[in-house]
């Protein structure tokens, strides 16, 4: 049913036969999807399709019950949450997820990838290069006038700006944003749309999303989840015109 | 310990001289003669700087008022209170009147030394009437030594300690044990002892003891359990069944505390009705001031091995109880320790005026040999080794919670901190 | 716009807030107390390195330990053992059955001493074990609980539970730890008789620098990026987890770090009190020890040392005169500290006295560069 | 080990120390029933648990003298109006406190921790100030202090069956009370979403307070049952808080089950090894057990598997 075969390594992430199930309720189930390199994928469905669970099961925060997640050869179920970013998988989630407390800059510093051991963190240098990424990240979330305010002072759309600042600054392979203009604004949004194409060019990006004007403006492919399965894929048009997306979703 | 002289021999007080002394002696009780402070310059009695005026001279008292000690310590601080009133209605000591700091201990042993440094050095005090526990005890052991005060104890406790700057008004462990299990021994006809207690250091070496005893003193009787729980332990049905079990004649109880409550609680509701003697229940550790939070009808007919009870017949002790209920209320309960922590300041008297000085290295020299025939446990004389020669007795305890006494020993035991044979 | 961000170890109202504590430790209170009071206070110092471990672990990371009494027990025993073999010469105990061992194994019928004590014959192993001891079980507990993400309460309560199960060991192995007594009547260190008022002095100062020294370690950490992730951790922990950090090490970490505080204040408490005992390790030490912290400020670690000198003159003073009234009051400061002032002392200084002292300096001398950022309590 | 025992005799040991785990059962879960409604239920570290136990304990003391003074006809069933008044007491206090201090620390747990242990300091101090520093002997009918010989070795203790009827009713009451009223299930939609909860019309406030006021007052009748087993004086209640809060953790704090379940097995574990082991070492290993197996799982025993 799917028209693309097994164990192509031209894919970035290969999700077969995933599923999780929380005291026999399967949220997922055996759920197979591929993303391919410098792809926008955007998964919709209806509220508890199991969206949030696949990127949850993806980066490691829910552990699966069964399946295979492949990230670039690499077997990511297996792998604690901090090697699997390591290896190149970013996670913004759903709730824009900042460090109050501290600064915008600050909030930046921290996701830059280098001192994540204990003692590189005690003895890390604010150097040149940090400073250099950092400025340059702000700029392409339209953050640069704001490095030295509290996160905490930040408007809603920004925050969720400066989480995928955080994210692309540790400029990961994979990138999945768990309803990125959720609260925005409809210029904040035009400006998000923007963002992400920029982003596309060099990775490969996961979007959980229902503003359907958004996904047109940025899908490659979309995928429609239903009761944890995979209910139809393919471009925007197709799956807009797919019978059974109408019926338990787009219909509603 | 070079100035001190740490041998331990007899000196053999016959029983017909004590009590010869003893009669003597309490006919003028309370009524002594009268010291003038002017015959006693204090350039003279005070040579080292201590708080000793003209007129008067200042003591420490260090209890502990609050914490989980309070319980315990507060019958010590009212007969000490008591005995310096009474010392000051009689003109005092070198016709001085007796001041004192009180500081509080709060259970906690660094207070303890803290505050007993604060009364040696800030304050000059005399000398200290104080402490409860082992604990507290050796938390201000050094501090007493290194400043050289001079520390009156008043709990019974376990030995293995004789230091120059304190005297030891409570029985060591030898002197309230033996005597206690020779009775049983040969009165009950006890042949097999369950050992038990609190876990800390009294309980154990009091039982360590006990079971030397037991095993090597006593023909054909052994010890067929012992068992520590932890302080505040509240959970006794196993040790119940265990007793049950082993069928001893005589359950030795050393428990302290709040787990004293749960102990007897529990043995009474398990079915071992102590009034029965079947098993006999022997405890050190039960004071006329725990069978109140016990209640008397929980723990009647156990037996109690100690130097005093509240109910001893004798002048002295009417007169004591007397004074003690006009002073403190007349639902106070006195026990073993309160007596002795009684002594304390009659002791320190006695000994200052036979050495016609507040000095403590005088004092010290002059205290073993002092005699007190007001003693309301009767008479008593301090030791060579600090500790009191002191008689031991069985009481049994009634419904009303006090305790009826069945045994006394002939003669003053003489203190044994250090036993041979015993460790 | 500024172009780099310094990062600099402390800012112009720190350093000004280390010079005054410091003022008053090494000069104030020497100058107006006797020996009597200094020591003292020495005392309540080095309860203030255990409040110092616990506003980096509970104060910037969130986790709440009911159980630093076990390390700074731990490093008050290491020290303890020491000091007592010490004093434990074969002539100095030549009255006991076996001489030679300390005293409270003798009276437990112990006739040679337990291996594990031999290493404290030496000072240096001493020394080493004081640090090493308390932060290795700091160690294996917080991987233990840390790792599988134990924590906010759970962690408080078996932290707790452990500081029992401590005690009751402690108490109940007493022919090898001193039981209840603890280890006491320790009289040299070396040779030096530390009981004599100059070697308290002596020692009054030297555990002030060392205090320095924590407060120096702890100031370091909040100022480095483990200081910012610390707190990045407390508030969006799933974050910083999928940010590539390794959360639980950074956990361990600051705990352990905080067992070390813990410890070198009961290696100091060993030497300037002269004694040891398992009243330190329980559950009520470990809480008071977070109320110095928490009146102080759990988010300042100046605050946290004046919190400590603060409650326990307090605790001495009525203690004194108020017995009852003492406890009413601790029971009082507890509830208000929770209630009305959750940032302590630094709070009230951060929230109330500065800004007026701001806007009294502000008339002279407008916007210094320093100005804008906030003093340790706020962060 | 069993060698020095005949076979009856060990046939009686475990019938003895079975029963002896059972009352450790009993008292268990009343100590910890209390407390697993208030933290499982509200997120609240109730430290002052042991000072409400005391409470009725000392209400029990005081219905005690009344009767043995005004009623003495009665007294051998004045328990029973103790443990109501017990109950009314401590729990009219849990609701005061909640009104005056526990509402407005919902979002903060660990300082609910610190502001109900200074709770337990003042409490202590007013025990101390009205009944005195000494334990207080609380006078338990004749009838309540005996036992049921069943063979000459194996003797019931009445009070051990008192507590656990008393255990045993007082789930029940909770199990009934939480799942099968409506009040039940308004704590536990509070529990779950306290915002969604207030929008559909549950009076979040009342429900709190009555829930933090039952929890305190099953506390009271815990401790006017304790009287019959324990002392009563004013810091006897903290010899009660680290079982009380392990029990209650080692269940699984959300689930009244797991409490109960945790009761049993911690209790069965340190009687059995206080028969083979002196008690102090039985307490330190169970407590290693509880806190070892705590680290493996520490979700605790019953826990629900959760969508985060």
């Amino acid at each position: 049913m799917l028209e693309h075969a097994k164990g192509n390594p031209n894919y970035v992430l290969m999700v077969e036969g995933l599923t999780v199930s929380f005291d026999g309720f399967k949220a997922v189930n055996d759920l197979s999807f591929y993303v391919e390199p410098n792809e926008c994928r955007v998964i919709i469905g209806p509220n508890g399709a199991g969206k949030t669970t696949v990127l949850d099961l993806i980066c490691g925060r829910t552990r699966a019950t069964e399946g295979s997640v492949q990230f670039k050869g690499q077997e990511l179920l297996r792998m604690r949450e901090d090697q699997i970013v390591h290896a190149g998988v970013g996670r913004k989630f759903q709730t824009p997820s900042v460090y109050e407390d501290l600064s915008v800059y600050e909030n930046l510093e921290l996701s830059f990838p280098k001192g994540h051991g204990v003692f590189g963190a005690l003895f890390f240098a604010r150097d040149e290069e940090v400073n250099a990424r950092i400025l340059e990240i702000a700029e392409l979330i339209f953050l640069d006038e704001q490095l030295d305010e509290k996160a905490a002072y930040l408007s809603h759309g920004q925050k969720q700006w400066l989480e995928i600042g955080m994210l692309l600054i540790q400029d990961p392979q994979l990138l999945m944003l768990d309803e990125p203009v959720a609260g925005m604004s409809v210029a904040e949004r035009k400006k998000t749309a923007e963002l992400l194409n920029r982003i596309i060019q060099d990775r490969s990006v996961i979007v959980i999303e229902h503003d359907m004007g958004f996904v047109e403006d940025i899908a490659t492919r979309v995928t429609v989840l239903h009761q944890g399965k995979v209910l139809s894929e393919g471009s925007m048009e197709r799956v807009q015109n797919d019978p059974k997306v109408i019926e338990v979703y787009l219909g509603h | 310990m070079s100035d001190f002289d740490k041998s331990r021999k007899n000196n053999g007080v016959s029983r017909r001289a004590l009590l010869a002394g003893g009669v003597a002696l309490s006919a003028s009780l309370f009524a002594p003669k009268v010291l003038r402070a002017q015959d006693y310059p204090t350039a003279e009695v005070n040579t080292t700087g201590l708080a000793v005026t003209d007129d008067t001279v200042t003591i420490g008292i260090l209890h502990s008022v609050t914490g989980t000690m309070a319980i315990s310590e507060t019958g010590s601080v009212q007969a000490e209170k008591l005995a310096i009133e009474q010392i000051n209605a009689q003109g005092g000591i070198l016709g001085r009147k007796i001041e004192y700091i009180q500081e509080d201990g709060a259970s906690d042993w660094p207070t303890f030394a803290e505050k007993a440094k604060k009364l040696l050095v800030n304050d000059k005090v005399a000398s200290v009437m104080g402490c409860w526990t082992s604990a507290s005890r050796k938390a201000v052991l050094p501090v007493f030594e290194q400043y050289n005060g001079f520390l009156y104890y008043p709990t019974f406790y376990e030995g293995l300690e004789e230091s120059p700057n304190v005297i030891y008004t409570g029985q060591e462990a030898t002197q309230q044990i033996i005597a206690g299990l020779d009775w049983v021994n040969k009165e009950k006809g006890a042949k097999s002892f369950y050992l038990l207690g609190s876990d800390y250091i009294w309980p154990r070496t009091s039982n360590k003891i006990a079971r030397k005893h037991i095993e090597n003193f006593l023909t054909d009787c052994k010890v067929v359990g012992e068992e520590y729980y932890p302080l505040g332990h509240t959970q006794f049905n196993s040790v119940i069944n265990k007793i049950r079990l082993k069928k001893p004649d005589v359950i030795y109880a050393i428990v302290v505390g709040g787990s004293n409550v749960a102990f007897y609680k529990q043995l009474k509701a398990a079915g071992i009705d102590m009034t029965k003697e079947s098993p006999l229940l022997l405890t050190i550790s039960v004071t006329e001031d725990e069978i109140r939070g016990i209640g008397g009808e929980n723990i009647e007919g156990a037996y109690a091995c100690m130097k005093y009870f509240q109910s001893l017949d004798n002048d002295n002790n009417r007169e004591f109880v007397a004074a003690f209920k006009e002073m403190w209320g007349d639902d106070m309960v006195i026990g073993d320790v309160t007596q002795a922590a009684y002594l304390g300041p009659w002791l320190w008297k006695a000994a200052v005026e036979k050495a016609g000085s507040f000095d403590v290295d005088k004092v010290r020299a002059a205290s073993p040999g002092i005699e007190l025939t007001s003693a309301p446990e009767g008479y008593v004389k301090v030791h060579e080794n600090h500790h009191l020669w002191s008689k031991t007795r069985v009481g049994r305890a009634q419904a009303d919670g006090q305790y009826e006494v069945v045994f006394e020993t002939a003669d003053l035991v003489e203190p044994n901190p250090f036993p041979e044979g015993y460790q | 716009m500024q172009v780099t961000r310094k990062n600099s170890l402390f800012t112009r109202y720190e350093l000004i807030g280390f010079a005054i504590l410091a003022a008053i430790i090494f000069i104030v209170f020497p100058m107006i107390m006797d020996t009597f009071r200094l020591n003292l206070f020495g005392k309540y110092l080095t309860y203030a390195f255990v409040a110092v471990g616990l506003v980096l672990c509970w104060g910037a990371g969130g986790i709440l330990s009911l159980g630093q009494g076990v390390f700074f027990g731990l490093g008050g025993y290491c020290m303890a053992m020491f000091l007592k073999l010490e004093a434990s010469t074969p002539e100095n105990t030549s009255i006991q059955s076996t001489p030679g061992i300390p005293d409270f194994m003798d009276w437990n019928q112990l006739t040679a001493l337990p291996w594990w004590w031999e290493p404290f014959h030496s000072l240096t192993l001493s020394l080493i074990a004081v640090i090493v001891v308390p932060v290795a079980f700091a160690f294996i507990i917080g991987v233990a609980m840390f790792r599988r993400r134990v924590g906010g309460v759970y962690f408080a309560i078996i932290t707790q539970a452990i500081a029992a199960v401590m005690t009751i060991l402690i108490i109940g192995q007493q022919g090898y730890t001193g039981g209840v007594n603890g280890i006491t009547d320790l009289r040299t260190l070396l040779g030096w008789d530390i009981r004599t008022d100059e070697a308290k002095e002596i020692l009054y100062f030297v555990n002030g620098a060392l205090l320095f020294v924590c407060l120096g370690i702890a100031q370091y950490v909040r100022k480095s990026k483990l200081g910012r992730l610390l707190i990045a951790m407390r508030d969006q922990e799933d974050r910083v987890r999928f940010s590539g950090y390794d959360v639980a090490n950074f956990k361990i970490f600051i705990f352990c770090l905080g067992a070390a505080f813990a410890a070198v204040g009961g290696a100091m408490f060993t030497l300037q009190v002269g004694f040891m005992s398992p009243s330190f390790v329980g559950i009520v030490p470990s809480i008071e020890m977070v109320i110095f912290a928490a009146v102080g400020g759990r988010l300042s670690i100046l605050g946290a040392v004046y919190g400590t000198l603060l409650v326990n003159w307090a605790k001495t003073t009525f203690s004194e005169s108020f017995p009852e009234l003492w406890l009413l009051g601790l029971g009082a400061l507890f509830i208000a500290v929770v209630m009305a002032f959750p940032n302590g002392l630094a709070g009230v200084w951060s929230e109330h006295v500065m800004p007026r002292l701001r806007k009294l300096g502000s008339r002279g001398d407008s916007g210094t560069p320093d100005a804008a950022p906030s003093t340790p309590a706020a962060e | 080990m069993f060698a020095d025992y005949s076979w009856s005799e060990l046939t009686a040991i475990f019938a003895m120390q079975g029963f002896a785990g059972l009352i450790l059962f009993s008292v268990f879960v009343l100590m910890a029933l209390g407390l697993a409604i208030i933290f499982g239920q509200m997120g609240v570290i109730n430290m002052a648990h042991g000072e409400f136990m005391i409470l009725g304990a000392y209400v029990t003391y005081l219905v005690s003298i009344f009767f043995a003074e005004a009623l003495p006809a009665l007294f051998p069933a004045y328990f029973f109006i103790a443990m109501i008044l017990a109950f009314i007491a401590a729990g009219a206090l849990g609701m005061f406190v909640e009104w005056a201090m526990i509402r407005h620390l919902y979002k903060r747990p660990l300082d609910t921790l610190l502001a109900t242990w200074g709770l337990s300091l003042i409490l202590q101090q007013v025990y101390r100030s009205v009944f005195g520093a000494r334990e207080v002997g609380v006078t338990i009918p004749d009838w309540m202090m005996g036992s049921l010989p069943l063979t000459d070795m194996i003797e019931i203790p009445i009070n051990g069956i008192f507590v656990m009827v008393l255990a045993i009713g007082i789930s029940v009451g909770v199990y009934v009370m939480m799942y099968r009223s409506r009040w039940g299930q308004q704590v536990r939609a509070i529990n779950q979403n306290r915002v969604m909860a207030g929008a559909v019309g549950i009076n979040t406030e009342w429900t709190d307070r009555m829930t933090y006021g039952i929890g305190c007052g099953i506390a009271g009748v815990a401790g006017s049952a304790f009287t019959m087993i324990g002392s009563t004086g004013p810091t006897a209640g903290q010899l009660y808080i680290v079982d009380t809060f392990l029990v209650v953790v080692f269940g699984g704090a959300a689930s009244l089950l797991g409490t109960i379940a945790s009761a049993f097995t911690i209790s069965q574990a340190q009687s059995i090894m206080e028969f083979f082991l002196s008690g102090s070492m039985a307490k330190v290993l169970t407590l290693l057990v509880v806190i070892g197996i705590l680290m493996l799982r520490p979700q605790g025993l019953f826990a629900l598997k959760l969508r985060k």
